[in-house]
C-alpha cells in the first residue's frame, strides 16, 4: 500500500479512478446492449466528444483560477456561424485561415471577459453570465436570422468530420477526435510543464499569496480567459465541421455541459486543482452515459435524463469519496504531510 | 378607435353574410410548387357545413391596425420568411401601423410569448399572430388579451384548446402532414415496407405530436401495412443531440432503414449523421426539411424525398385573414371565405384535427426530391 | 474634484439609481407603462421566478448555488398535473407536489451538507435528473383542465388588483427580510456563508443549516411550480426550463457575492425592481428576444465595472496627488484600528 | 557582529507617510537598514509596522518620502519589483499555495528563467535549501495540510532561494515553538554572514534581544527610537512601545487551593493523531500544554470540544461521564474552545464585534418570534468592549478591521459570554503584541479567580511557565508528562518535548495522571 500512495498523487488518483468508472459503465452496458462492446460504441462516443472536450479544456484553464465561462456556449455558436457564413460566402478560403478566424474570434471574446474579469476586478460568473446573453445578442442580430447551410460550405469542411486519422481494426481515430485528444495533451503538458500552466494552479489555490509572490494575476488569468475562448472558437469551428448546418442557437447550453465535464472530471470549481486528463475524462463518462443510455432498450426516452442526472451525482460522489477514503489510507499509512522538524 | 366600432362593425359584417351556402373548401393554388401532392381534400367527416354567405371578401386596404407576428422564437430562418410573406402583404394593404415582429429567445420562448402577448394587449395591439409554441399555457394570457380587444390569430402551430384563438392558419392539414409522412416512407422504402423510426424535435412539440400521431393513425391504413414504426425519439431541435439520437437509432434497430424527422433541425442532423457515418446506403433520411438545408443530402441520395409548405405564403395568408378580422371586414365564423391577394381564396373551416377551433388551410406540402429541391 | 458622499457609494443606492433611471425612461416612454394592470403584470409576468430569487438568495449569501430550481419548479408542476390528470384531488395533488420539492430539496442537502460535495456539481446533476422525472410523469402529453378555483388562483386578481402569487411573494419578501435580517438562522447564513469553519468552531450546526436552505429551496421552488401551473392553466415536461439562470442574475445583480458571506435582501428587492422594469419597459417598446437579454446581461456587467473604474480612477488621483488629502478609497487591504 | 557605519546602508526609507481613510498608518517614519544587520521592529499592533512593510515590498505606495536602494532612490510599483531589487518579506500569515507541491511554493514566481518547468531542478534545490534549513519534508507532496510551523519553513526556503539583500520576517516566530526558534535564529545568522540586512519583527522580546544588532521603535504611526541593542533594555523599550510602564506579566496568582476536579479524561485516542492521552483540570487552575508544534495538543483540544471527536477514551465532566460529538454538545456541557487561527476559525471577520461575542448563544438573544433583540446584544458587546477593554470606536465595527490583540480579546469575549466552566485556549496570545499580550494574561489570571477551570495550549515557553499551575507536555501525539509549578523548567519542559531525557532535579513526580 505504502509503495503505491508513494508512487501516486492525488490527481493522478483521480484520473485513474474516473478511468475505472468509464469502465464500470462500458461493463455494465455490454452485459445490457447487444453489440455495445465494439468499436462502433468507440467510433460514436470519439466523434461525439471532440468538440465538448475542447470547450472542457479552456473551461478547465479557467476554473482552475477560481473563475468560471458561462460564455463558452455563446462562443462556440458565434464562432461557427461567423467562420460558416465566411466560407459559404467563398469556397476558396483556406481551411488554415478558416481555423485561424474561428480561433482569432473566440480569442477576442474570450480577451473581452478575461479584461472584465482581469482588469475590471467584476466576478467571472457576472461577467460571463452577461455576455453569455450579449454574445448570443450580437450574433442573432448579425445574421438576420439565416442558417449556415451544409450545401454552401466547402468539399473539404464536409469531409472533415468522416476524415480518419489512422485506423486501427474496427476503431476508427476521426481527425477531429485526434484533434481533441492533441488539444487535451498540449494543455495537460502546458498545466505540469509551463511555468504558466503551474501558475494558474498558484493563482487559483490562493490568489492573495500569488499577488504577494508577485506573480502578474491580472495577465493570467486574462490569457486564461482568452485561451478559454481561443479553444471554444476552435469547438466552434468543429462544431460547424460536425453539423454543416448552423443556426444562431449553435452550441447553447454547452456552458453547462462544459461545467458538467469539468466537474466531473475532478476539477475543483474553487480552482487550484484539477487536470485536462481528468476533465476530458469527465467529458467522457458523461458523453459514454448519455450515448450508453439512448441505446439501452430497457429505459424509455422519457427516463433518460432523470437516469443521467442520478449517475452524474454518483460519478461525482464515488470520486469524492473513494478519494476521501484513499486519503485517509494514505495518512495511516504514515506518508507524512507534516513538516516535523528532525535533529 | 377601431375597437369602439366593433360591435356595430360585426353586425354589419354578420348581416352581409346572413343566409349565404357553404362552399367546398378551396383548393388554393400553391405558387410555384414544383411538384405538389394532390390538394388535401378535405375529410368528408370535416366538411364545412352551411356557412351564412358565399360571398368572398376582399380586403379593403388602407385601415390602420397595430398588428404583432409574433414566432416562436427570433433568429430561425423560417419564421423570418414568414415575415418576410407578411410584410409583403402589410405593404399590400397599406396599413399606416407599423407591423410588428416580436419575439422571445429559444431558450425562453413559452414564458417569452406569453409575455409578447401580455404586453401586446397592454399596448392595444389590435392584433397578435401567433405560432404558438407554448401549447395551452399560453391560454390565459391569450384570454386576457382578447377580453381587452386584441385578436389573437395562430399560424404554424395552434393553441390546442382553441381558446382564445380566433383562427388558426393551417400551413397544411395536420392529418395530412401524416399521411404525407406516411406515403414518403413508403415511396422511399418501396412496396416491400421496411422498418423505420422518428425522430422528432422536442417532446413539447405540439405540431410534431400532432403530426406523428396522424401518422401512426394513418399507418393503420393496409396499404401502409409494411412499414414499421420502431419508436419515436427526440432531439429536442438541437444538432448535437438529433445528430446523436439518429447515430443511437442506427446502433439500437440495426434492421432500420428509414429515418422519419418532422424537424428541419432533426433532419438535416439526420441526414449529416448518416452522411458522415456513411450509412446513406442503408439507412435514408425524410421528414420536414428546408430545400436549402437539404440539397446537399437530397442531391447525394441520403434524403431522396422530404417535404415542406411555403413560409413566405404562410406568413402573407396569414396577414390578410387577420388584417380582415382586425378590422371587422369578417367575422371569424365557419363558412367564412375571402381573399388573401395573391394567393386567392380561402375559407374559414372548422378544424377537423383540434375538437374544438376553426382553421385556414393554406396547403399543400410541396414534396422535394432531387428535381425540384435546388431550384 | 467631485466628492461622491459614503451612501452614494453603496451598492443598494446604485441600484435605486438604475431603478429610478428605468423607471423614468419607461413612464415617459410608454404611456401605457403606469397603467395599473401593466403594473401588475411587471410582476406577475415573472412572478415564479422572484419568488425562487428570495430563496436563492439564502443560498447564494451561505456560499452555495442551487441549479436545480427550475428542474424542481417543473417536477411540482408536472406532479400536480399527473396526479389531477390521475383523478386525485387538487389539494392534495397540491401537497404531495411540495413535498416532492421538499425532498428534492432534501435530496441536494444531504449530498451538499453531509456528503460535502459542491452545489455546483450536486444541483447540476439535479438540474437534469429532476427535469428528467418530469419527463417520465408527463410524457410528450401536455395537462390542463385543472378546476376553475385552481386556475383562478394564479389567474384572477385575488384582493385588489393583486393575484395569489404576487401576495405569496410579498409576505415571502417580508419574511425573508426578517428571518435573513433579524433572527439567529439569518446571521448563521452570513456566517457560515463567510466561512464555515467559524461557524463550526462556534458551536453552528453548519450542516443543519445547510440542509434546511436547501429543502426550503426545494419547497419554496415546488411551490412556485404549483403556482405557474395555475398561472399557465397547463403542464408540460418543458415547464420553467431555463429559469435558474434568469434567478441567479437576479440575485447578483442585488449585489450577493457569489462567493458567499454578503449581500442583502434590500439589494435583490432593487435588482428584481429593475430587472422586470427595464424588461417590461423594453417590451413596451417591442424590443425583445435576444437584445432584451443582451441589455440585462451589459446591465449586469456594467454595475460592477462601473463602480470599480469610478473607485480606481480617484485611488489614481489621490495618489498623484500630494500625500495627507482627501480620504482615498482604500477597501481592499485591511486597515489595523487600535 | 553589530551593523558598521562604515558600511553603506543598502535601504533608506526617508520620511515615509501612508494614510488610510481616517487612519494615517504611518506619519514621517524613517528606518535604515545595512548590510549583514539583524534590525529589529518593535510596535505594538497598529503602531505602522505592517504598512511599512507592505511599502517596502510594493504592496502600498507611500504618500509622501522617499525609498532609496543602494544609494539610489527607487520606485518600488509591485512586489514583484520588489523581488526584482532583492527585497522579500515572510508574513505572520504565511502564504502558501495548498494545491502545488512543496518544492513549487518555494520556487514560485522566481524561479524560472523560461516558461517552463524545470520539475528535476525544483525538486532538486528545494531538497538542498530545506536540507540546510534541517527541515524534513516531501517536496513533492502538495502543500495542503502542512502545519503552521513547515509552512513557515517553506516561506524561510522561499526567501532563502530569492538570494534577498533585505530579508524582512514579520513575526516568522509566531507559530514556532521553542526548539524551531532555535533552528530559525541558526539560519537568520547564516543569513546575517552572508550580508543580507534582515528586518526582525516579532512580538517576543527575548527572542528580540537574542537576535537583533539594533531596535527601532514604532508608535502610533511614529518613529519613537533607533539604539543598538547594548543600549536598550526590555523595560526600556517597552516603555517606548506602549508608552508606559507595564507591570509583570506572565504571572498568574498561583491557585490558592485546587479546586473540585472539574474535567477528567483518561486513555482518550485518536487514531493517527493522539493516543493514551490522561489529565485533570480543576476549577480555577490552568493547565498548560506545552510541545513542540505538530505535538497535536491542538487535536486534543478540538477532541475536548467536539469538533474532531475522539476515537476512545473516558471523560469524566464535573463528576458525570460524557461523550463529546460535537460542539454543541461541549457548549452545553460548559466547554469554550479559543481557536488558534482567529483569521480562519475565530472570527468571522466582515461581522461586527456584536455579532461576533454573541454568535455562541445567539438564539438566547431571539426575543419575540425569534426577532434577535439587537439591543441585548448590543449591551453584551458594550459590557465585554470595557471589561476587556477592546479598543474600537464602536461595538459595529467590522473585526476584520481590528488589530490581533483585539480580535484576541473579541474571541475571549464570545467564549465568556457562554459562561464557561472549562476554558480551553489555543495560542492565546499568538501575535498579539505586548501590552495586548499583558492584558491577555491579566483576563485569564481572572477567570481562573472565577473559578474557570483553564486548559492553555501555547508555544511561548514563558508564558506557559508563568501562567499554569501545571504543564502537560506532549510530543507526537503522546503524552509526556505532566509538571507540577514547582518542578516546570524550562529545561525540562525542553527536554519532554523534543523526547530527550528530562533533567531530574527536582524530581518529576507523577501527578496523579500519571506519565505517558
Amino acid at each position: 500500500m505504502k509503495a503505491i500512495t508513494r508512487a501516486i498523487r492525488p490527481e493522478q488518483l483521480r484520473e485513474i479512478t474516473l478511468a475505472a468508472l468509464i469502465v464500470v459503465v462500458v461493463l455494465f452496458f455490454s452485459s445490457q446492449i447487444q453489440g455495445y462492446f465494439s468499436g462502433r460504441t468507440f467510433n460514436r462516443v470519439t466523434a461525439s466528444v471532440a468538440i465538448i472536450a475542447v470547450v472542457a479544456v479552456g473551461q478547465t484553464l479557467v476554473v482552475l483560477t477560481r473563475n468560471i465561462d458561462l460564455s463558452v456556449g455563446s462562443i462556440v455558436g458565434f464562432s461557427a456561424y461567423f467562420v460558416g457564413t465566411q466560407l459559404a460566402n467563398d469556397n476558396t478560403l483556406s481551411p488554415a485561415f478558416a481555423i485561424a478566424l474561428a480561433i482569432g474570434l473566440g480569442a477576442l471574446m474570450g480577451a473581452i471577459n478575461g479584461a472584465l474579469v482581469a482588469y475590471g476586478r467584476v466576478p467571472a460568473i457576472i461577467v460571463t453570465l452577461g455576455t453569455l446573453a450579449i454574445y448570443r445578442t450580437i450574433l442573432v442580430d448579425m445574421s438576420g436570422a439565416k442558417t449556415v447551410v451544409v450545401d454552401a460550405l466547402p468539399q473539404w469542411l464536409k469531409d472533415l468530420p468522416r476524415t480518419n486519422l489512422i485506423q486501427i481494426g474496427e476503431l476508427d481515430i476521426r481527425l477531429m477526435f485526434g484533434l481533441a485528444v492533441f488539444v487535451v495533451l498540449v494543455f495537460q503538458l502546458v498545466l505540469v510543464y509551463l511555468r504558466f500552466g503551474r501558475r494558474l494552479y498558484a493563482i487559483g489555490s490562493n490568489p492573495e499569496a500569488a499577488r504577494n509572490a508577485g506573480l502578474p494575476t491580472q495577465r493570467i488569468v486574462f490569457s486564461a480567459f482568452v485561451l478559454c475562448g481561443a479553444l471554444a472558437g476552435l469547438a466552434g469551428f468543429m462544431f460547424l465541421a460536425r453539423f454543416g448546418t448552423i443556426t444562431v442557437v449553435a452550441g447553447q447550453g454547452m456552458e453547462l455541459q462544459s461545467v458538467a465535464a469539468v466537474v466531473v472530471g475532478g476539477v475543483n470549481i474553487f480552482g487550484g486543482s484539477g487536470s485536462m486528463i481528468g476533465a476530458f475524462l469527465g467529458a467522457t463518462l458523461i458523453d459514454l452515459l448519455e450515448q450508453s443510455l439512448i441505446r439501452w432498450l430497457r429505459v424509455s426516452e422519457f427516463w433518460r435524463d432523470a437516469l443521467l442526472g442520478l449517475l452524474i451525482l454518483l460519478a461525482v460522489a464515488s470520486d469524492a469519496v473513494i478519494l476521501n477514503r484513499l486519503r485517509r489510507i494514505w495518512a495511516q499509512d504514515g506518508v507524512s504531510v507534516q513538516g516535523k522538524p528532525v535533529e | 378607435m377601431i375597437r369602439l366600432h366593433k360591435p356595430i362593425a360585426s353586425l354589419i359584417v354578420a348581416s352581409l353574410l346572413l343566409g349565404a351556402c357553404a362552399a367546398p373548401v378551396a383548393a388554393p393554388q400553391a405558387p410555384a410548387a414544383p411538384a405538389a401532392t394532390e390538394p388535401p381534400a378535405a375529410p368528408a367527416a370535416t366538411q364545412a357545413p352551411a356557412a351564412p354567405s358565399g360571398e368572398v371578401v376582399k380586403a379593403e386596404p388602407g385601415k390602420a391596425v397595430k398588428m404583432v407576428l409574433l414566432p416562436k422564437f427570433l433568429g430561425i430562418a423560417v419564421f423570418d420568411q414568414a415575415n418576410q410573406g407578411a410584410q409583403e402583404a402589410h405593404k399590400e394593404l397599406g396599413n399606416p401601423e407599423k407591423l410588428e415582429f416580436l419575439g422571445p429567445t429559444p431558450e425562453n420562448s413559452v414564458a417569452g410569448q406569453i409575455e409578447i402577448v401580455t404586453t401586446a394587449a397592454t399596448q392595444g395591439v389590435n392584433a397578435v399572430m401567433l405560432s404558438n409554441n407554448a401549447g395551452d399555457q399560453i391560454v390565459p394570457a391569450v384570454k386576457k388579451a382578447v377580453e381587452a380587444g386584441t385578436k389573437v390569430v395562430t399560424w404554424d402551430s395552434p393553441i390546442p384548446s382553441a381558446e382564445g384563438e380566433s383562427v388558426f392558419v393551417a400551413q397544411v392539414d395536420f392529418n395530412e402532414t401524416g399521411k404525407v409522412m406516411a406515403d414518403m416512407a413508403l415511396s422511399i422504402l418501396g412496396a416491400d415496407g421496411g422498418k423505420f423510426a422518428v425522430l422528432s424535435a422536442s417532446p413539447d412539440a405540439a405540431n410534431q405530436n400532432a403530426w406523428i400521431a396522424a401518422m401512426k393513425e394513418a399507418l393503420k391504413d393496409p396499404k401502409y401495412a409494411k412499414l414499421e414504426l420502431l419508436d419515436v425519439v427526440y432531439g429536442n431541435d438541437q444538432s448535437e443531440e438529433s445528430y446523436k439520437q439518429a447515430l443511437a437509432l442506427v446502433d439500437k434497430y440495426p434492421d432500420m432503414e428509414l429515418i422519419m424527422a418532422p424537424t428541419t433541425v432533426g433532419i438535416a442532423a439526420a441526414a449529416k449523421a448518416m452522411t458522415d457515418e456513411g450509412l446513406c446506403d442503408k439507412v435514408k433520411v425524410s421528414g420536414l426539411g428546408l430545400p436549402a438545408e437539404m440539397v446537399e443530402y437530397t442531391k447525394s441520395g441520403c434524403a431522396p424525398e422530404f417535404a415542406l409548405w411555403s413560409f413566405v405564403d404562410l406568413g402573407y395568408l396569414t396577414y390578410y385573414l387577420t388584417y380582415l378580422l382586425a378590422t371587422n371586414q369578417i367575422e371569424a365564423k365557419e363558412g367564412v371565405k375571402f381573399k388573401a391577394g395573391r394567393m386567392g381564396e380561402y375559407t374559414i373551416t372548422k378544424d377537423p384535427t383540434r375538437e374544438k377551433g376553426l382553421r385556414v388551410l393554406m396547403g399543400p406540402f410541396t414534396v422535394y426530391n432531387k428535381d425540384n429541391v435546388d431550384k | 474634484m467631485f466628492h461622491l458622499p459614503s451612501a452614494l457609494r453603496r451598492w443598494e443606492t446604485l441600484l435605486l439609481a438604475i431603478l429610478a433611471v428605468v423607471v423614468l425612461f419607461n413612464v415617459t416612454r410608454s404611456p401605457f407603462y403606469l397603467r395599473i394592470d401593466n403594473l401588475v403584470n411587471v410582476f406577475e409576468l415573472s412572478i415564479e421566478k422572484i419568488i425562487v430569487a428570495l430563496v436563492m438568495t439564502f443560498i447564494i449569501i451561505n456560499g452555495e448555488i442551487d441549479l436545480s430550481v427550475a428542474s424542481v419548479m417543473g417536477l411540482a408542476a408536472c406532479v400536480v398535473a399527473r396526479l389531477h390528470a390521475d383523478g386525485v384531488a387538487m389539494p392534495l395533488a397540491v401537497l404531495v407536489a411540495l413535498t416532492v420539492g421538499l425532498l428534492c430539496g432534501a435530496f441536494n442537502g444531504f449530498w451538499i451538507a453531509y456528503v460535502g460535495l459542491p452545489s455546483l456539481a450536486v444541483t447540476l446533476a439535479g438540474l437534469i435528473g429532476y427535469r428528467g422525472a418530469a419527463r417520465i410523469l408527463l410524457e410528450d402529453k401536455s395537462i390542463g383542465n385543472f378546476p376553475e378555483w385552481f386556475n383562478a388562483l394564479g389567474q384572477r386578481p385575488l384582493v385588489g388588483p393583486f393575484p395569489l402569487a404576487l401576495i405569496v411573494f410579498f409576505v415571502m419578501l417580508i419574511a425573508a427580510a426578517i428571518i435573513l435580517q433579524r433572527t439567529a438562522f439569518g446571521r448563521y447564513v452570513y456566517v457560515i456563508g463567510n466561512n464555515k469553519e467559524v461557524a463550526r468552531y462556534a458551536g453552528i450546526r453548519v450542516k443543519q443549516v445547510k440542509m434546511r436552505l436547501f429543502m426550503a429551496s426545494g419547497l419554496i421552488a415546488a411551490l412556485a411550480g404549483v403556482l405557474l401551473a395555475a398561472r399557465l392553466g397547463a403542464v408540460r415536461g418543458n415547464t420553467a426550463e431555463g429559469f435558474e439562470l434568469d434567478i441567479i442574475t437576479m440575485v447578483l445583480l442585488g449585489g450577493v457575492s457569489i462567493f458567499g458571506g454578503s449581500g442583502t435582501l434590500t439589494g435583490v428587492a432593487l435588482s428584481i425592481l429593475i430587472i422586470l422594469n427595464l424588461r417590461n419597459g423594453m417590451s413596451l417598446a417591442n424590443i425583445t428576444g435576444n437584445t432584451q437579454t443582451g441589455v440585462i446581461g451589459a446591465l449586469l456587467i456594467l454595475s460592477v465595472l462601473v463602480p470599480n473604474l469610478v473607485g480606481r480612477l480617484r485611488a489614481l488621483r489621490s495618489r498623484m496627488r500630494p500625500a495627507t488629502t482627501g480620504p482615498t478609497p482604500q477597501p481592499a487591504q485591511e486597515v489595523e484600528i487600535s | 557582529m553589530l551593523a558598521s557605519p562604515d558600511k553603506a546602508p543598502v535601504l533608506e526609507m526617508h520620511h515615509i507617510s501612508k494614510r488610510f481613510d481616517a487612519t494615517q498608518a504611518l506619519d514621517d517614519v524613517s528606518l535604515t537598514l545595512y548590510p549583514g544587520e539583524v534590525h529589529a521592529l518593535l510596535g505594538e499592533n497598529g503602531a505602522g509596522k505592517s504598512t511599512l512593510i507592505k511599502i517596502m515590498t510594493g504592496i502600498h505606495q507611500p504618500d509622501a518620502g522617499e525609498i532609496v536602494l543602494d544609494g539610489q532612490p527607487v520606485q518600488i510599483a509591485n512586489a514583484m519589483q520588489a523581488q526584482r531589487l532583492g527585497i522579500a518579506a515572510i508574513y505572520q500569515e504565511p502564504m502558501i499555495f495548498p494545491d502545488l507541491s512543496v518544492a513549487e511554493n518555494i520556487f514560485i514566481g522566481h524561479a524560472e528563467r523560461t516558461p517552463f518547468v524545470n520539475w528535476g531542478r525544483i525538486v532538486r534545490e528545494a531538497e538542498a535549501i530545506l536540507g540546510r534549513l534541517d527541515v524534513k519534508l516531501d517536496v513533492r507532496m502538495p502543500a495542503r495540510g502542512l502545519t503552521l510551523a513547515a509552512q513557515q519553513a517553506v516561506e524561510i526556503a522561499k526567501a532563502i532561494s530569492l538570494q534577498v539583500r533585505v530579508l524582512i520576517m514579520d513575526e516568522p516566530t509566531a507559530s514556532l515553538s521553542a526548539h524551531e526558534v532555535e533552528q530559525l535564529f541558526r539560519l537568520v545568522d547564516a543569513l546575517r554572514r552572508q550580508g543580507v540586512a534582515i528586518l526582525f519583527i516579532s512580538h517576543r522580546l527575548d527572542e528580540v534581544f537574542a537576535i537583533a544588532d539594533r531596535v527601532t521603535v514604532f508608535r502610533d504611526g511614529r518613529w519613537i527610537s533607533t539604539r543598538l541593542r547594548s543600549e536598550v533594555t526590555p523595560e526600556g523599550a517597552i516603555r517606548d512601545m506602549v508608552g508606559r510602564e507595564i507591570g509583570d506579566f506572565f504571572a498568574k496568582t498561583p491557585a490558592a487551593q485546587r479546586g473540585e476536579s472539574l474535567l477528567s479524561v483518561r486513555g482518550l485516542s485518536k487514531r493517527g493523531v493522539f493516543s493514551d492521552i490522561s489529565f485533570d483540570v480543576h476549577r480555577g487552575e490552568v493547565l498548560g500544554f506545552a510541545g513542540l508544534v505538530g505535538a497535536r495538543r491542538t487535536d486534543v483540544g478540538l477532541a475536548l470540544f467536539g469538533i474532531e471527536p475522539a476515537d476512545s477514551g473516558e471523560i469524566v465532566f464535573e463528576g458525570r461521564p460524557c461523550t463529546i460529538r460535537s460542539p454543541e454538545q461541549a457548549m452545553r456541557l460548559g466547554i469554550a474552545y479559543v481557536s488558534e487561527d482567529r483569521r480562519q476559525l475565530g472570527l468571522s471577520l466582515p461581522q461586527s464585534i456584536t455579532a461576533n461575542i454573541t454568535l455562541p448563544l445567539l438564539r438566547r438573544y431571539a426575543a419575540a418570534f425569534g426577532l434577535l433583540d439587537f439591543k441585548a446584544e448590543e449591551q453584551t458587546a458594550e459590557r465585554y468592549k470595557q471589561q476587556l477593554a477592546i479598543r474600537a470606536p464602536n461595538v459595529q465595527v467590522e473585526v476584520g478591521k481590528l488589530s490581533g490583540g483585539n480580535q484576541q480579546k473579541v474571541m475571549l469575549a464570545k467564549w465568556l459570554n457562554t459562561a464557561p466552566k472549562l476554558l480551553i485556549l489555543d495560542e492565546p496570545t499568538r501575535g498579539i503584541d505586548v501590552g495586548a499580550k499583558a492584558e491577555v494574561h491579566h483576563i485569564i489570571n481572572a477567570l481562573a479567580q472565577q473559578g474557570i477551570g483553564i486548559i492553555m495550549i501555547s508555544s511561548d515557553l514563558p508564558e506557559v511557565l508563568g501562567m499554569s499551575d501545571r504543564v502537560l507536555v506532549m510530543r507526537e501525539g503522546r503524552q509526556m508528562g505532566v509538571f507540577d509549578r514547582a518542578q516546570a523548567t524550562q529545561e525540562r519542559i525542553m527536554a519532554a518535548a523534543i523526547g530527550g531525557a528530562i533533567p531530574d532535579s527536582p524530581a518529576p513526580r507523577a501527578d496523579g495522571e500519571g506519565m505517558a
